[in-house]
């Protein structure tokens, strides 16, 4: 008989994640740097985690960082959450054709761009728009690229969210899956080649794990160990299929990484300083020419996959709101303010500030154009750029459209 | 408001853009011209209409100035001009014009924006206006787009624009008639102004670099006009290229074939080297079109490569004359209204108001040769005309060339005072197909210049009254 | 079309049970535009269910299937993601047949949502029917209605080799005719809307005249059925519409039979222009009815470059473009 | 305060229509830019829409429950301040649909008019022939030097256009449907019938005329007073009748449907006749009893019989063999379809003087072809032959048509 894997509730269920029995805060060990793939083995069924329950910093990866470096990572996130509802609320409005949230997994972006420096690559998919932000990319850009207006860098071009900015280490987001975690492979061999210390961080999601460029990028990684991060964001859903489907039989997705001689770590990826302390962990780890690593980041999409998809035609209800490991931006703000330097009055303060520069960034977006409405990129950019120089028969069309 | 919507968008005001934007008006469409300017363009504001108002200050000052006694009798003492009431007047004719192409726009119901417009692409144009000073970029969206940006002189980069050295644009803001100036350039523009300041008192220099004045023209036709230029005491020295002002900027250094260089003092140096299509800073790179030469290429309906997108005027090639870029502006007009047009024409006249007048129009003689047709030529000169030696003014002549199988009129040029108005018969003789006995069969007003016409056919076919055959 | 090719499947699966459907989130949820809804539910989560995200993990298991005795229906989410199961598809699926000289088969059924109308830019929006017709041993097969979406599919499914079978997305909840401006028709307003029950099948390799006319031939298929349609009502050139259905094997005596007729030829399609399936159907055309061609045959497709996001509607071959087109080959 | 309305987005890909659940606003009711205003539920998903603008409801399109098609107007508000940054889908925004023109017709290449080169014009004739997509070149000009004027244009417009002017002529879209009723259904259905039952085997041989046309003038001439001038039809048919007492077999009708061939002994000639209302074959009855001139007459009678449409039921019947001349149309070489169930017919073609050798030297002689075909299932290509090598020698020495042969 086939064996066709079913989550273990459907909608109408009531989600109960009590059986799965994650580590607890503290109790996953942090091995050195330099330590062989082959004496990590046990953390690929670990997770790396540092916040408690009570928000207190627990164990060995507890980063310690200044509060106003968490402070700063609590607006990172804040902002990309305010960023993503605005989206979709104009997405509604038929402003722009469509929006993907990264609605509960805010901190593994955020925190992963931290540990990151000018010249690092990130191969991105569409939902680590967090690595912008992080970035201090500029809002108000990426509105003009979801509204396709006159300011979008990418002409209008590219679907909303696939973003693309190399000075900000954010490679061009494709809409096929697993195409960019072999590149970003290649990208980090280059790196080796030409001897630069700089670190590519390739991203993919747990249902994207079952394409074929994963596993050539795994290969490639395992035989050349150039200096790349490879990240897996279990965010539990690939659209409607949930991940045990891509993951098989083994009981982890860090655990792939053991098949090909790799270290890998899996961490709580709603715990921003687990965050840091693994992505810390990593990078370094590239960058000091240990070899490669696989990071599993275990999350919750809790949003829809898109504005096109609506999950309680697949999912309960109630199973975001019953995820064990928490929201992101809740949990730190607990951890601030239980070091006493976050009031909450500091917190509604940033909330409401985070809002405002979010709506002035939207007003001015908006002032140079939406998708229907107002200035757009002129039709002839179509045929700008899809080869250096213009070929003649590309000239011909373009003259006959009459732009 | 920052964007508009429009059927026909006209870029450029001058005779070209505002007649496609009349008839365009005239036959329902939503019109739009932009004109950084004002309307009217080089021809009305600072060519040909000027130009011919100053020519007639100067013959009538000529006239009443004339230094020797006239044969009938007439001396005259004296006559002063007052220069800055001339420009002043040149000026009030050119405005009433300017505010007559601004009224017919407004009839035709076409919106005229005042500012500089610069295409973003086929169908886009984005217009920094001036007029409402409201500052931000008005863009048109338009599913027509008639380029009539026109023509500019030419600079010579030995004698940049600037100070006492001016395009002919500058002419009709001088303040005084210079005392010495020196014309760059033999072209018609050059002849013409330099006649007219030479007759207003002002000592004139043509130089040309080339063998001979008005290449345009064969040396039958300018032959009387040289003898003309030469008894007004307008100096022409051909076959000398100028080589730059000399360090004080008062004196124009020019060089002759044989290496001998030439100084000219000079108060104003009139540059007329010729013209150019104007293809910059509005943006003709950004559609990338066609060229022929430094023109826009067009075909016989005034499209251009790109589809919705037609050129007319100057821009769109030889000759550079108003009346071609009126009829232009006619056709695309009712090209885009959907009728069937095309550029239909057997000749367009070109006249130059130079005294005497050159006028011509159709085939010369050696062009017509040379396409291999057998022709057959008459001349009748003016000295033989009674109206002519009635009016005192006998120089030039009128020439036919028809074909010698079935006589039909190739070409018609002529030299001679007051020509420039027999233009309009030679043209109508060609367009309509008339044939050397059409002429000679139509009765021509006695006594009238015009009878130097079918006298010059009669000499074609050898019927000549008023002339003993040689 | 979304309920005929989701009855097409309850038909085939009630028919046959070794028909098997797969692919990426097309078991419980029904897929992401519904085309397999409920059939998880009436028929068991071995007839029907959803796939880990690798398309060539999809074909290449599809063929083992296949060479077993099932006849698998698989869906590929986006035709823009096809390409990772090219190699399946034709090194494999293609040529099993006739390099296992008949010994295996391929008996399967590929479904692609394709081409644009939908704001989705390089990546959902691409028509890439050209890389199948190009490959010997693949049939390609591009409904307009949904009349023949549910006789082809069962059609497809019921042909023992390869089918790939091409959705136009934008067809799928109405006939649209290019004009975007205007609110969009449901299929319920449309007389090809009606779908009988039970089975019936529409024969591949079969064209369909959509509107008789005498001016010009018109050879289109899928969404640009509508739209030459609309182009015809819109200029009022008597044009004769012809909806290829499948595009290899080409019913090519309804093709040069109307040319024939008319005299003058104009092909549409979204895909972009150079080499594509247009090419070919120029080609067709100039050899069997050269000299019927009152005019050169004008091509209306999408120009040579990524499909773009924002200028959808300047790129997407529109009804103005398709009378322009006429009015060139006319002559007029 | 310029009334807003908001469409329904396009909130899936594709999605057609979705159904207005239910409004969170009433109409009056001042809302907040992005307050939620109503929700909407597509076959996909459930979502709220969020309120483009900030202002006054002043009308709600539908009511809960209502399918809303997307693009479709879904609620109006009024504005308060026109600078609300949000703007909401109106199709009227939408960016320019190309509407390029359909290209204006291209005038008619009007040449590069060079005075003296291309058609002597005026103006107004070359505008009326621009207009009229007419190529100058192809009017004649009736003016001094072939001007064209426009009553040459005007005379251009009556005739029938000789050749098509390379597209110049606006295409020619009329459809009008005939019934195929009448003659012409009987004309249709004899034709299809011949074709698809009779194999034809046609046989093409030159005929020297010379000697017969002389013969014919002659008689005409000594008989023009008394007697309708006589045309070749008759000395044809007495040809026939000549080969056809030799050769039977092509005398002869073949039922096919019941298998039998009935050969006749009176030689009854269909004369294929074109008539206003199609093609009749009037029957020339028992040929092989009249003279000539008997021949001419009754030719003439049938002929005019067909033309006036007042010919009987029994003339147009039961004809043994046809005979089919398209007279000075007749063309080099014809394949005749055989009037079925008869197994043979005689196509003439034109006469023509043509060089033929005399044995030393080219010599002008009259020469007429005739194509005939046969009934291949009855007649074999030898009879084919033969007969019309008899009907070849009797036209060539007409004399042999009129002497007895020897008892």
């Amino acid at each position: 008989m086939l064996v066709i894997p079913e989550p273990a509730w459907r909608p109408g269920d009531h989600a109960d994640f009590s059986r799965d029995d994650f580590p607890s805060p503290g109790e996953t060990r942090r091995p050195a740097l330099a330590d062989p793939p082959e004496a990590m083995r046990d953390l690929a069924t670990g997770l790396v985690r540092v916040l408690d329950d009570e928000g207190q910093a627990v164990g060995p990866w507890d980063p310690a960082l200044e509060p106003s470096t968490l402070v700063a990572g609590l607006r990172h996130m804040l902002l990309v959450r305010e960023l993503d509802r605005r989206m979709l609320t104009a997405q509604r409005q038929g402003k722009a054709s469509f929006y993907m949230q990264s609605l509960g997994e805010e901190a593994v972006a955020c925190g992963f761009r931290a540990a990151q420096r000018p010249g690092d690559m990130n191969f991105p998919t569409y939902r680590q728009q967090g690595l912008l932000v992080a970035a201090g990319y500029p809002i108000e850009l990426m509105m003009a690229q979801v509204y396709s207006n006159e300011l979008d860098p990418l002409h209008g071009r590219q679907m909303p969210v696939m973003y693309s900015a190399r000075e900000f280490g954010f490679f061009s987001v494709s809409g096929n899956l697993a195409t960019q975690y072999v590149q970003a492979v290649g990208w980090a061999m280059a790196a080796a080649i030409k001897g630069d210390d700089a670190v590519a961080a390739a991203w993919i999601g747990d249902g994207a794990t079952a394409e074929s460029d994963f596993h050539a990028a795994m290969v490639f990684a395992s035989t050349y160990t150039p200096p790349v991060v490879l990240n897996i964001v279990n965010n539990q859903w690939a659209i409607s299929t949930y991940q045990a489907v891509a993951r098989g039989r083994a009981s982890t997705f860090a655990m792939r990484a053991h098949g090909f001689g790799l270290p890998s770590l899996r961490v709580d990826g709603n715990d921003y300083l687990a965050v840091r302390a693994a992505a810390h962990w990593a990078v370094e780890r590239a960058r000091l020419g240990f070899g490669p690593s696989v990071v599993e980041w275990v999350t919750y999409r809790a949003g829809a996959h898109s504005s096109s998809d609506d999950p309680s035609g697949y999912r309960p209800k109630d199973e975001a709101a019953a995820w064990p490991l928490g929201d992101p931006i809740e949990r730190l703000r607990v951890h601030l303010s239980g070091t006493g330097v976050w009031s909450d009055a500091d917190h509604a303060a940033m909330v409401d500030e985070v809002e405002e520069q979010v709506r002035v960034a939207q007003v001015d977006a908006e002032a140079h154009g939406t998708l229907h409405g107002g200035p757009t990129p002129s039709p002839k950019d179509i045929f700008e750029g899809v080869y250096q120089e213009m070929p003649s028969h590309l000239r011909r069309q373009r003259q006959q459209a009459g732009y | 408001m920052t964007e508009l919507h429009c059927s026909v968008l006209v870029v450029g005001g001058g005779p070209g853009g505002y007649s496609a934007a009349i008839r365009a008006g005239q036959l329902g469409l939503d019109a739009v011209l932009v004109e950084a300017a004002t309307l009217g363009g080089t021809c009305l504001n600072v060519g040909c209409i000027p130009s011919k108002a100053l020519l007639h200050v100067a013959d009538a000052y000529a006239a009443a100035n004339a230094r020797e006694a006239t044969p009938f009798g007439l001396t005259v003492t004296s006559a002063q001009l007052d220069f800055t009431q001339t420009t002043s007047w040149i000026a009030s004719v050119v405005d009433r014009l300017d505010a007559g192409v601004a009224h017919l726009l407004a009839g035709a119901h076409v919106r005229h924006i005042h500012g500089w417009a610069r295409c973003v692409d086929g169908k886009t144009v984005v217009v920094e206006t001036h007029a409402d000073g409201a500052g931000k970029p008005l863009t048109i969206t338009t599913e027509h787009l008639v380029l009539a940006t026109g023509s500019r002189p030419v600079e010579l980069p030995a004698l940049p624009f600037g100070g006492r050295v001016i395009p002919s644009d500058a002419m009709f803001a001088l303040d005084d008639v210079p005392e010495r100036l020196v014309v760059v350039g033999g072209g018609y523009i050059g002849i013409e102004l330099g006649t007219a300041f030479a007759k207003l008192g002002a000592a004139v220099t043509v130089v040309e670099a080339t063998a001979r004045i008005l290449p345009g023209f064969d040396d039958e036709l300018v032959r009387p006009l040289s003898r003309a230029l030469t008894r007004s005491g307008v100096e022409v020295l051909t076959a000398t290229a100028v080589q730059g002002l000399s360090a004080d900027g008062t004196i124009v250094v020019a060089q002759r074939t044989d290496g001998s260089t030439v100084e000219l003092r000079a108060d104003t140096v009139l540059v007329t080297v010729g013209r150019l299509p104007a293809t910059e800073e509005w943006g003709l790179e950004e559609l990338d079109l066609e060229r022929s030469g430094p023109f826009v290429w067009i075909d016989g309906q005034c499209r251009t490569s790109m589809a919705g997108v037609y050129a007319i005027g100057d821009l769109s090639g030889e000759p550079m004359l108003a009346h071609r870029a009126i009829a232009q502006g006619r056709l695309v007009a009712e090209v885009i209204a959907g009728r069937r047009r095309g550029w239909d024409n057997v000749c367009v006249p070109a006249v130059v108001f130079t005294d005497p007048e050159i006028v011509s129009v159709g085939l010369d003689p050696t062009t017509a040769r040379a396409s291999g047709t057998e022709i057959v030529v008459g001349r009748f000169p003016f000295s033989a005309s009674g109206r002519a030696l009635a009016t005192d003014a006998t120089d030039g002549f009128v020439r036919v060339v028809a074909r010698a199988d079935d006589h039909v009129l190739l070409g018609i040029q002529g030299v001679g005072t007051a020509i420039s108005e027999l233009s309009a018969a030679f043209a109508l003789a060609l367009e309509m197909g008339a044939r050397l006995e059409d002429v000679a069969g139509t009765i021509h007003a006695h006594p009238t210049r015009s009878e130097a016409f079918p006298e010059a056919v009669a000499a074609a076919l050898g019927t000549g009254l008023h002339l003993t055959t040689p | 079309m979304i309920e005929a090719i989701r009855d097409a499947h309850a038909v085939a699966m009630t028919r046959d049970d070794t028909v098997v459907v797969f692919g990426e989130d097309v078991g419980y949820f029904g897929g992401v535009f519904r085309c397999t809804k409920g059939l998880q539910a009436q028929f068991g989560k071995t007839r029907c269910f959803d796939a880990p995200i690798n398309e060539s993990g999809i074909v290449g298991a599809a063929i083992g299937m296949g060479a077993n005795g099932l006849r698998p229906c698989v869906e590929i989410q986006f035709a823009d993601y096809m390409y990772p199961a090219f190699d399946q598809i034709v090194s494999e699926a293609a040529r099993l047949r006739h390099r296992s000289a008949g010994d295996f088969t391929a008996p399967l059924t590929i479904r692609m949502p394709f081409g644009g109308g939908i704001f989705g830019g390089q990546t959902h929006s691409q028509s890439p029917e050209a890389l199948f017709t190009h490959v010997a041993g693949l049939t390609t097969v591009v409904p307009s209605n949904p009349y023949d979406a549910k006789g082809l599919l069962l059609a497809s499914i019921e042909d023992d080799d390869p089918v790939i079978f091409l959705e136009a997305k934008r067809l799928y909840n109405g006939p649209f005719d290019g004009h975007h401006d205007r609110p969009v028709t449901p299929w319920s307003q449309h007389e090809l809307s009606e779908v009988p029950e039970g089975h019936y099948t529409v024969p591949i390799g079969s064209a369909m005249v959509r509107r008789p006319g005498t001016a010009v031939t018109v050879l289109a298929y899928g969404t640009m059925v509508h739209v030459a349609l609309a182009a015809a009502a819109a200029s009022g050139v008597d044009a004769e519409v012809v909806d290829l259905r499948t595009l290899v094997p080409l019913d090519l005596d309804t093709v040069v039979a109307s040319v024939e007729k008319t005299g003058r030829c104009v092909v549409v399609h979204e895909a972009t222009l150079t080499s594509g399936f247009g090419a070919e159907l120029c080609a067709l055309v100039q050899e069997h009815a050269f000299y019927s061609l009152e005019a050169p045959i004008e091509r209306v497709t999408g120009y040579d470059t990524p499909y773009p996001h924002a200028q959808e509607w300047v790129y997407f071959p529109g009804p103005d473009r398709i009378a322009s087109a006429f009015a060139r080959v006319l002559g007029a | 305060m310029a009334p807003h309305s908001f469409r329904m987005p396009d909130v899936g890909e594709g999605v057609a229509e979705a159904e207005l659940v239910e409004w969170f606003v009433v109409v009056g009711q001042l809302v907040e830019l992005d307050e939620p205003i109503a929700e909407v539920l597509t076959d996909k998903a459930s979502i709220e829409l969020p309120s483009p603008v900030s202002g006054r409801v002043l009308r709600l399109m539908y009511a809960a429950g209502d399918k809303v098609l997307v693009g479709a107007e879904l609620l109006q508000f009024e504005v308060e301040d026109t600078t609300s940054p949000a703007v909401a889908v109106t199709p009227e925004q939408l960016p320019v649909a190309p509407t390029p023109a359909p290209a204006p017709p291209p005038a008619a290449p009007a040449p590069a008019h060079e005075p003296g080169r291309g058609p002597l014009a005026s103006p107004s004739v070359r505008r009326r022939a621009l207009e009229a997509g007419i190529d100058l070149q192809r009017v004649r000009g009736s003016g001094p030097a072939g001007r064209i004027e426009h009553s040459d244009l005007d005379a251009y417009l009556r005739q029938p256009p000789r050749t098509p002017a390379a597209g110049l002529r606006p295409p020619d879209t009329r459809v009008d449907e005939v019934p195929v009723l009448g003659i012409r259904r009987v004309i249709a259905e004899r034709m299809s019938l011949a074709k698809s039952h009779i194999p034809h085997i046609t046989y093409v041989e030159e005929v020297d005329v010379t000697e017969l046309e002389r013969l014919r003038a002659v008689l005409n001439d000594s008989h023009a007073a008394s007697h309708s001038r006589l045309t070749l039809l008759p000395f044809i048919v007495r040809a026939i009748v000549g080969a056809i007492s030799e050769h039977p077999e092509v005398n002869a009708r073949f039922e096919d449907d019941a298998g039998v061939v009935r050969r006749y002994g009176g030689v009854h000639v269909g004369i294929a006749t074109q008539t206003p209302r199609g093609l009749l074959v009037p029957v020339l009855r028992h040929a092989e009893t009249a003279d000539l001139w008997t021949l001419a007459t009754e030719i003439k009678r049938l002929a005019t019989a067909a033309l006036d449409g007042d010919i009987g039921r029994d003339d147009l019947s039961d004809s043994t063999i046809t005979v089919t001349s398209l007279g000075a149309l007749g063309g080099l070489v014809t394949t005749p379809v055989i009037n079925y169930p008869e197994v043979a017919v005689v196509g003439v073609n034109k006469m023509q003087v043509r060089p033929v050798w005399d044995g030393n030297a080219f010599v002008p002689r009259t020469m007429m072809n005739l194509s005939s075909a046969f009934d291949h299932r009855i007649i074999d290509g030898w009879v084919a032959a033969r007969f019309v090598q008899r009907v070849k020698v009797f036209l060539e020495l007409p004399a042999t048509m009129f002497i007895e042969p020897p008892a």
